[in-house]
């Protein structure tokens, strides 16, 4: 009884050679004037149980408070929002600037600078992210050779100017510690750790910006 | 190529001998001359053994280096159900081609959309304007000698 | 009783009789029913709607000339940006073409994880598709209980693949992480949780006189026209015709799972919405069967930054998304950047329909019918 | 217990001096004013409160405790936010829109019997006044979509205007029946015939019948949801008050609430016995319990009751289409008004009361 029948109306229908199970959408019904009137009161009176229900329930209500609750709040740990240099505790990351990151990047987000290092080898001298064209496709970190890269849950990154959400990511510039370990001739290996001390720290990502760059940084330097 | 697809491709070729197999194309794919496209198309959805109800799709390829437009028309057959690629070949420097919006009313709209994109002039359209860019809009954006000053490119070293 | 028609027609018979004028009105771009910036340019006689003339293009980003700039891998982002609601699905289209191309074979993890997280997209595609034809019917509360439900599903995808709408979760050779530990256990507390709510929609919703008097006989769109009109998904299965790529050409591991094709039989916009919101049931049936044996396996069967150069050959990967056929055409030119992609979408064809199906309906009768059509308009520009 | 009913108006009327009647006439306008201000706050308050945790939300949480403050810091807002008018609107028009909406609020709230002492003015037509002035409320609606020089307002004008006024037919019937039962068109006495039972109880059924197509009838006429097609926020995005902004658009805000608190008022003025506290006969114990509430507490609580009947049915259901508006009217609510009505009559005449 009622408007809508609840027993299923299974089928099938045949497409080429195929044979297809489906279910028939049953209709709704209307018959007599006071079945209608009847039916029609019972079914808007079903729905408002189930809105006052709700209303009954405080531990129904899902709302997040969210400046308050900023302790508590906790993202996933695989969520993207923000690309970091992955750093060890004493402060050294693995970032060799081979540059794979920056040819998968789909809109050129990432701008890798090498240098030369001391020992003829490259090595890297600025890592540079725009956020503000970047989509957080993960591509990056995922064809990381050197595991160097990860995306973390820091998502309060609004600005007031655009130029301010281009960062620098790595702290120093310079050979990484694996690759000096990994040099056998001690003079060369010498000669890098020397400007690995000499390296300069920064703390945290570092906005780019650059009030005399016409318009927006574009990652060329 | 399956035994199915041989016998719609024969089928095809009774009425219309000049029709070939695409070889460039990863699937059942034909390609016909563009002044038989539309007896070809209209055979495809009328003929009963046929019966290519649905134009799922319509879209062009820009040749440049062999001065062509490929126009390509994914059809499905509720019948047989198979999918089957209708391709030819307009030339570059006089890109016109019959419509197939009286076949297939949506072919209205994505006749429309290639004349957006490509430039492709479709005699017999009822209504062919620009669908996504403004209507005074210069050149055709997915050409490939397409030209902006504002687009930016993906600068690589 | 009186045909209107006929009355107003005796009117202007009449000399010096009344008058009517037809007008017109945008609706949109900015326009709360329109889910959007789609603009409608209707041609109204007083409520009735005479004519519908879609506007597109105003958020045209051109994906398809981007993409030929891009490599196979990097494609898979900008789908997201496409239908934004079933992006799962999106990639899944690329790859298909892509792997085909390739010639990538996959291991069973893979195929299942896919179909898996596919089906949760879709349940959280069509939750909010509950939810706004609620709004858009007028009753806001629906929203709410639709977006609560959906919230869980997207926490799932969160934590599996660290986004909550634009996933780039299913890549060319695999996915792009492992499945997180909880998510299986996660995904049966949330199928538990839906099957009570669904019910709760069914009392809300489908059962209530004013939601079916205002989709009963609505918008009917016969199979005839659904079919010369390309449209495809619910739209197309609830003028009858049951079309369903996961059963036509299985991809994934739509072969070996049991499910039922919903359809309609008028193809009014009370079947697209019932056709809609069994297939929240018959998803949920597909995630059960899946969920408790997920084999073993690599989530990636190739290297993360292998080159992906691609024959000069065109390919056409298909799947279903929640609202149709999603084709992606792939010519390739013996380089890792395709010389054409084009993306069959579904909405582009079901929005036209707007144009054969409107007219004649009433205003409220548009926006009802645009609803069930649950158009996702950058989809439509791409 | 027999009731002494003294209004302002009459306390007006036996004043001695000018003066005493000037003082009474300023209470009157203050009281007034008092309500309708103070009904619109707290009903604004308590709508957003509602709807809220219907819809598993929180609402106002930031402004005061839990948010109280919310609708004053809105109307703050509102007052210094830019008064636009659109450029080919009628302005004269277009000003008076708002004001003559509130201006139809304002006066029924005249005749609302509060309690036995609390009421501004009694007057012995105050039903066929009623209905008279709520229809009056049509105009300012038609008037802002008219004016405002905009397709969609125009629409939502168009569609308030059919609306109200069929629907005004059911709500008058309504009243009509109620009439019939208490033999009189003044308020008081209207709420004095009730002292034996309510007459949702007290007359058998075609009491029930008659508040529940009053209650949609009403539902209707304030363009609430289910019939809140004036507004029509996904269909005519904001309907006859699109074009308006600031302090206007607070006026109509304004309007809309108090009237729901008025046509819940009057629901409670016919139905539910008014400030009459719940008698039942002859049960003269049992209605000196009743008694010792006062009665204006009574009638605050029944109001409490019936607006929040009206939010709840707003936060379900979904909207009705035109058509099916006047179809609901015409072939299903009028019918059976005109039944309830003609049964009222043989109820009255054959002395049928349950008690």
């Amino acid at each position: 009884m009622g408007f809508l029948s609840r027993e299923k109306i299974s089928g099938t229908q045949v497409v080429g050679d195929k044979r297809i199970s489906t279910v028939q959408a049953p209709r709704p019904q209307r018959k007599s004037f006071f079945f209608n009137l009847y039916f029609g009161t019972l079914s808007l009176l079903k729905g408002m149980r189930v809105t006052a229900r709700y209303f009954f329930r405080p531990s129904t209500w899902v709302t997040q408070q969210y400046p308050e609750n900023r302790q508590e709040l906790k993202m996933f740990e695989r969520y993207r929002a923000e690309l970091t240099l992955k750093y060890d505790e004493n402060g050294y990351h693995n970032c060799t600037g081979c540059k794979i990151c920056d040819s998968a990047c789909p809109n050129n987000s990432i701008k890798v600078i090498d240098r030369e290092g001391p020992s003829g080898k490259q090595e890297i001298d600025r890592y540079i992210w725009r956020m503000d064209t970047c989509t957080f496709c993960n591509l990056c970190v995922m064809v990381c050779p050197h595991d160097a890269l990860e995306m973390t849950g820091r998502f309060e990154s609004s600005v007031l100017d655009r130029r301010l959400l281009v960062y620098q990511l790595n702290r120093y510039a310079g050979a990484t510690k694996k690759n000096i370990e990994k040099s056998k001739d001690s003079e060369s290996k010498d000669l890098l750790l020397k400007s690995f001390e000499s390296r300069t720290f920064y703390e945290g990502a570092i906005p780019l910006s650059t009030s005399d760059e016409k318009g927006i940084f574009d990652g060329r330097i | 190529m399956s035994e199915r697809e041989a016998t719609i491709f024969s089928l095809i070729q009774s009425c219309c001998s000049e029709v070939i197999l695409n070889e460039g194309s990863g699937s059942f794919s034909i390609q016909v001359p563009s002044e038989k496209l539309v007896f070809v198309m209209e055979h495809l959805k009328k003929s009963e053994s046929l019966a290519f109800v649905m134009l799922l799709d319509h879209l062009a390829v820009d040749w440049k280096e062999m001065g062509e437009f490929e126009l390509v028309y994914q059809l499905y057959s509720f019948k047989l159900d198979q999918r089957i690629e209708v391709t030819t070949k307009i030339p570059r420097a006089i890109p016109n081609a019959h419509s197939v919006s009286r076949i297939w009313p949506i072919a209205e709209w994505q006749e429309r959309e290639v004349y957006d994109l490509f430039g492709i002039y479709y005699i017999n359209h009822p209504d062919l304007r620009r669908l996504f860019l403004e209507d005074d809009w210069k050149g055709f954006p997915l050409r490939k000698d397409y030209e902006d000053p504002f687009m930016l490119e993906l600068v690589k070293e | 009783m009186i045909e209107v028609g006929s009355l107003k027609a005796r009117m202007e018979s009449t000399p010096g009789g009344l008058k009517t004028e037809e007008y017109f009105v945008n609706m949109g771009p900015q326009h709360p029913s329109t889910h959007g910036v789609l603009r409608l340019v209707l041609k109204m006689d007083g409520e009735t709607v005479r004519e519908v003339i879609p506007v597109l293009g105003y958020i045209h980003r051109s994906i398809e000339k981007i993409a030929e700039h891009l490599n196979g891998r990097q494609i898979v982002h900008l789908t997201d940006r496409m239908d934004y609601l079933s992006s799962a699905m999106n990639n899944w289209a690329v790859s298909l073409a892509v792997e085909e191309a390739l010639q990538i074979e996959l291991n069973p993890r893979i195929e299942t994880i896919r179909t898996i997280v596919a089906e949760l997209e879709r349940i959280q595609s069509h939750l909010l598709w509950w939810g706004v034809l609620g709004i858009d019917l007028g009753a806001v509360t629906t929203f709410f209980y639709g977006f609560r439900d959906r919230e869980m599903i997207t926490d799932i995808l969160e934590e599996t693949t660290g986004a909550r709408l634009t996933l780039n979760y299913i890549q060319p050779g695999g996915l792009m992480f492992d499945i997180h530990p909880h998510f299986v256990k996660r995904v049966k507390e949330v199928l538990a949780h839906l099957k009570i709510k669904i019910c709760e929609y069914e009392t809300l919703l489908s059962e209530n006189v004013i939601l079916q008097n205002r989709l009963r006989n609505v918008g009917i769109l016969t199979s005839e026209k659904a079919i010369s009109m390309g449209s495809t998904g619910p739209v197309l299965r609830g003028s009858g015709v049951a079309l369903d790529l996961r059963k036509q050409k299985p991809y994934g591991v739509y072969g070996s799972v049991e499910f039922d094709v919903p359809v309609g039989s008028v193809g009014d916009s009370w079947d697209r919405y019932w056709v809609r919101v069994e297939e929240i049931r018959q998803s949920m049936r597909i995630i059960e069967q899946l969920i408790d044996n997920i084999p073993e396996g690599k989530f990636m069967v190739m290297k993360p930054a292998k080159k992906l150069t691609l024959p000069k050959k065109s390919y056409f990967g298909q799947v279903e998304t929640a609202r149709g056929i999603l084709g992606v055409y792939i010519q390739g030119c013996e380089k890792e950047e395709p010389h054409r992609v084009h993306f069959r979408s579904p909405n582009f064809n079901n929005l036209w329909v707007i144009t054969q199906i409107a007219p004649g309906g009433k205003m409220a009768d548009l926006v009802a019918t645009l609803s069930t059509l649950d158009l996702v308009i950058p989809d439509i520009d791409r | 217990m027999s009731w002494e009913i003294q209004t302002i108006a009459d306390r007006a009327a036996g004043a001695t001096s000018m003066a005493e009647v000037g003082a009474y006439l300023v209470l009157g306008v203050v009281l007034g004013l008092a309500i309708v201000s103070l009904m619109g706050l707290i009903l604004n308050y308590s709508e957003r409160k509602i709807c809220a945790h219907i819809q598993c939300r929180l609402g106002p949480m930031r402004v005061g405790f839990h948010g109280l403050l919310q609708p004053i810091a809105d109307g703050v807002k509102l007052l210094f936010k830019e008064d636009i008018s659109p450029r080919n609107a009628d302005r004269l028009v277009y000003i008076m829109a708002p004001f003559i909406s509130l201006l139809a609020t304002f006066l029924i709230v005249v005749t609302v019997p509060f309690s036995p002492l609390v009421q501004i003015a009694d007057l012995n037509i105050g039903v066929v006044y009623v209905a008279a002035v709520s229809g009056f409320g049509v105009l300012g609606v038609l008037l802002a979509g008219w004016s405002s020089n905009n397709k969609w307002s125009m629409m939502g004008a168009m569609r308030a205007g059919a609306q109200m006024v069929s629907y005004e037919l059911s709500a008058v019937l309504a009243l009509l029946t109620v009439v019939l039962l208490s033999q009189s068109l003044k308020l008081s006495e209207v709420v004095l015939s009730q002292e034996q039972g309510w007459w949702i109880f007290r007359a058998p059924v075609v009491g029930l019948v008659a508040c529940v197509i009053f209650f949609v009838a009403s539902c209707a006429e304030i363009n609430r949801t289910p019939f809140d097609l004036a507004e029509g926020e996904s269909e005519l995005t904001a309907g006859f008050h699109t074009e308006y902004s600031g302090l206007r658009f607070a006026l109509f805000f304004l309007a809309e609430f108090v009237n729901m608190f008025l046509v819940s008022a009057m629901l409670v003025t016919f139905f539910l016995g008014g400030w009459m506290p719940f008698h039942l006969g002859g049960l003269t114990g049992f209605n000196e319990v009743m008694d010792l509430l006062p009665p204006g507490i009574w009638f605050l609580g029944k109001v409490t009751v019936v607006v929040l009947l009206f939010m709840w049915v707003r936060w379900t259901f979904p909207r009705l289409r035109i058509d099916q508006v006047m179809n609901l009217e015409w072939k299903i609510l009028l019918p059976i008004g005109f039944a309830n009505l003609f049964l009222t009559s043989i109820v009255v005449l054959l002395d049928l009361y349950l008690f």
